[in-house]
């Protein structure tokens, strides 16, 4: 009984070391992250220097990516396409900010040029921060699992605060603030398409779900661990010169490729080899 | 009218569409690209090396009033060899919102767009095509795919100093057939799979109370309708076969149902496929592969459970049946037709009636904003109308092509059959809409 | 004229000076990298002598894991489910080791128990490096992009030495080293099956494409980069009370998920909103 005891109370201290484990991690991530960012701060100010020189940038970079086209209208392009300069900062790099910074906070600042009778020269930023959030729903399998909770029920989420920016003339009725009629069918209709254009982004908070530009929060992360850090990568692969061969992104094939039938007994094995390949590549 | 007297898709679109209404029409077209063969060759056959494959995806959609009402999703293979040459028409996926103003015939419409691409030359796609492999001539001044960031932004610093900017000379990476050898007398070939479903492109829109769904046995027989309305136009009755399966009943009853001369006209229906094969011959040698099409997922299913070479075309149509993604007692439909034509196809798309994309990826793009919008409520179909009129105009200063009905209106009579059901498309496959997964 | 060329001017150096940044961020990516395992190597001894005391712990992660099980031959398990340790080393820990070691060159030890009259006790470390090799294959776009190369037709991989473990005798017939007639068809089946077991990864090099176990680099970066560091969420994963709670992260449950309908017109807009969240999902 007591050997069993022993056996038991050894798993035990093993489960419980390695809860402790779990903690410890997450603190090493963040010295990583801090590290990593304290080191990319120069380097990217000397990158964006470079940027600034080479004209229409931004508008091809966000004009080619897929990703962030899924989030906005294409009329909003008529705007982006107007973006001069995009900047994203994390604000551990302040040296003012408190040391409890999530290192995970960032601001992202677009720079606009303008349109004639449309739409003012403005530069606007938006910040975006980590905050524990009251989670409102059951926790279920389908929660895209993966937060660390404290407790079942408050989760870490990005927020947001609502920031302004003067819209698009050309918008003018379904601008949000404009609409004074919120009640008719006609009514509601504008301001939804107003809350669902890249101008009602800039109102996402994070803390109204539904009622607000839908995954905000997403385009926000697209940005600032994406587009921002590969943007150099997506500008030269709109450069190629053949067309067809733009982007990188997944091409989902399989439905094409021919099929490799096994060879029939007597011939090389490679034919073999590469049939399993197929295997593997399970989807 | 063309100059050689074939319409051009407005008109044939206007004669089916009711008098008095206006509509706008997308209509894009893939770039063509080479492409493996569409039935896997026995590993004997010769023909292999001289056969060029190529594959174009044409997606349309019909616009009322602001809205999307329809869209069609169609590939087109050309197969060219030394023996003949092959134009297969596969229907991969129809569908409505249910959200149109207005009733309208849309069998009339789907075989509208089934004889318009029966009419178009096959030459019209071999200007350009996208090789399966590419040249690979280490032209170390170009950019490609390969070429890493670094190199890329190097040849773009040299560039700058050459101005002005020199054309890149890509004509070497495509493949261009201005004749198509041998026999250009073309066998047309059309194929589609029935099964229903709640939608097909317009995502959500079975929630559309006023949308009609049909079940397996009405959708089989609205599709014979059309088929066999295109078999009697458009194919010589001498020099056509038509063909209907319906995996898990037999053939008598088959032909009893659905071949007993009520619901098609042509004698040349019969029980079987197109594509050959006796019950006993291995089934990978006579289905084809198409994309998003159950039977070829079947089939790399079998070479997956490494049955591929043991499964004879009557194991393989059984078990099809019995395949999870259909739902018991579903029925579900092969039909196909092979022939000549009445008339050469030799028509060419005007710039007005299509938009030849650059790339798939551009195609998918602007594809999107149709098929990968939510229908659910008539929201979807303003915003994917918008959508689309806007990015053709920023990007590319184009238009939707507007045409005005020209149909008189008829008097209905009652009929009997439950093929003249209103307004309902439902159509081939289901697909399971995959989210993407958020940005880690 | 003289205005113009200082623009382009500007932006030759502008490109130049991206082109810098590129080679520049490597060195970043490989101090950020050196950073970060220098954290993991006490993290990970820690963590490992806890994991030592949990019974079966190696045997649950392993026979969990579809990723895994996507690589190797069912009867495998039988020999897995025998591996009672797993340990991952970055090389550059090792203080002898060349200041030029690649950061993400690691060997994988593993320590297997013993099944009487089939397999004896062993210990076997294969070791992995980053290496430049010539490219074989003429380029397409059928290649899985995305590979910095210098010039076309070098890159780097994965590639590793083929390390002696001593095979089951139940696999007897299949192991290719015993094996002596390779040319008959039953020979060359039971090659290729030897080959494509666990036991044959141990002999891939990455050398020889389609000669040797199939992916053989993809089945290394997966225990290095996912089962080894996330061993203890993996093991957690398979402890869920509910047995349908055992999820894999890419269950796609999208067609399982209640719709989200909106609400008829004159009620709030939530349902509006949330019908645009789909939209943002394209496929």
């Amino acid at each position: 009984l007591r050997l069993l005891t022993t056996i038991l109370y050894s798993n035990r201290d093993a489960f419980l070391g390695l809860a402790d484990c779990e903690v410890e991690i997450e603190t090493i991530d963040n010295d990583v992250e801090r590290f990593k960012l304290n080191k990319l701060k120069p380097f990217y100010e000397k990158r964006d220097k470079y940027i600034d020189n080479i004209d229409d940038f931004w508008k091809v970079v966000l004009s080619q990516n897929t990703d962030f086209a899924n989030y906005i209208r294409a009329s909003d392009f008529k705007y982006v396409d107007n973006i001069t300069k995009v900047v994203v900062k994390w604000l551990i790099w302040d040296e003012n900010s408190n040391a409890d910074i999530n290192v995970r906070d960032f601001s992202i600042t677009f720079h606009f040029k303008g349109i004639e009778h449309d739409f003012p020269e403005q530069s606007i930023t938006k910040v975006f921060k980590m905050t524990k959030m009251q989670s409102n729903k059951d926790f279920d399998d389908d929660d895209e699992a993966g937060e660390d909770n404290e407790t079942i029920g408050v989760e870490e989420v990005l927020t947001s605060e609502p920031v302004d920016i003067e819209w698009p003339q050309s918008y003018e009725s379904i601008n949000p603030s404009l609409i004074e009629d919120k009640r008719s069918p006609q009514g509601k209709k504008n301001y939804r398409q107003g809350m669902k254009s890249f101008f009602g982004w800039f109102k996402w908070t994070g803390k109204k779900p539904g009622k607000e530009f839908p995954h905000g929060e997403d385009l926000a992360s697209l940005l600032c661990d994406d587009i921002y850090p590969y943007c150099v990568k997506y500008y030269t692969e709109a450069q190629r010169d053949l067309e067809d061969e733009y982007s990188d992104s997944e091409d989902d094939n399989s439905d094409e490729e021919p099929l490799d039938l096994p060879k029939p007994e007597g011939e090389d094995e490679d034919g073999e080899s590469d049939k399993l390949a197929s295997k593997k590549r399970r989807v | 009218m063309s100059l050689n007297g074939t319409h051009t898709l407005d008109e044939l679109l206007a004669s089916v569409l009711p008098r008095g209404h206006d509509f706008e029409l997308l209509h894009l077209q893939d770039e063509p690209a080479q492409t493996h063969d569409i039935v896997t060759p026995m590993p004997t056959t010769q023909e292999r090396a001289d056969t060029l494959t190529v594959k174009i995806q044409h997606f349309f959609t019909l616009f009322h009033n602001k809205k999307a009402v329809f869209a069609l999703e169609i590939y087109v293979y050309l197969t060219l060899s030394s023996l003949h040459n092959t134009k297969l028409i596969f229907v991969s996926k129809a569908d409505t919102s249910g959200y149109c103003d207005i009733k309208l015939r849309m069998g009339d419409i789907t075989k509208v767009f089934l004889q318009y691409l029966i009419s178009v030359d096959p030459l019209h796609y071999l200007r350009k095509v996208k090789p399966l492999r590419r040249v690979n001539d280490h032209d170390e001044s170009l950019i490609r795919k390969g070429t890493s960031v670094e190199r890329s932004l190097r040849i773009l610093a040299v560039r700058v100093d050459l101005s002005p900017h020199p054309c890149q000379n890509t004509d070497k990476f495509y493949i261009t057939r201005n004749d198509v050898g041998g026999d250009t007398n073309w066998v047309t070939k059309i194929c589609l799979f029935t099964r229903p479903a709640d939608d097909y492109l317009f995502i959500g829109s079975s929630k559309n109370a006023k949308k009609h769904k049909l079940n397996g046995d009405q959708l089989l027989k609205w599709w014979m309708k059309i088929i066999d309305g295109l078999v009697c136009t458009d194919f010589d009755p001498n020099n056509v076969s038509a063909r209907l399966r319906v995996p898990g009943e037999d053939t008598g009853r088959v032909s009893r149902t659905y071949l007993n001369g009520d619901l098609t006209q042509s004698n040349n229906w019969q029980v079987g496929d197109i594509f050959g094969g006796t019950g006993n011959d291995l089934a990978v040698f006579h289905v084809p592969l198409f994309p998003d099409d159950p039977k070829s997922r079947f089939i790399r299913h079998l070479v997956q459970e490494n049955r591929i070479m043991k499964t004879n075309l009557k194991t393989y149509w059984m078990e099809l049946q019995e395949r999870q993604e259909f739902k018991l007692s579903v029925i579900v439909s092969v039909i196909g037709v092979e022939g000549h034509t009445k008339k050469i196809p030799d028509y060419l798309p005007n710039d007005r009636e299509i938009f030849i994309c650059s790339s798939r990826r551009q195609f998918r793009y602007i594809r999107s904003y149709v098929a990968g919008e939510e229908y659910d409520n008539e929201e979807g179909t303003l915003e994917s109308y918008v959508n689309v009129r806007d990015y053709l105009e920023l990007r590319y200063s184009k238009k939707l092509l507007k045409l005005s009905g020209t149909r008189e209106p008829e008097i209905r009579k009652p009929v009997v059959a439950s093929t003249t059901k209103r307004s309902a498309i439902p159509v081939t496959l289901l697909q399971p809409r995959k989210k993407a997964k958020p940005a880690k």
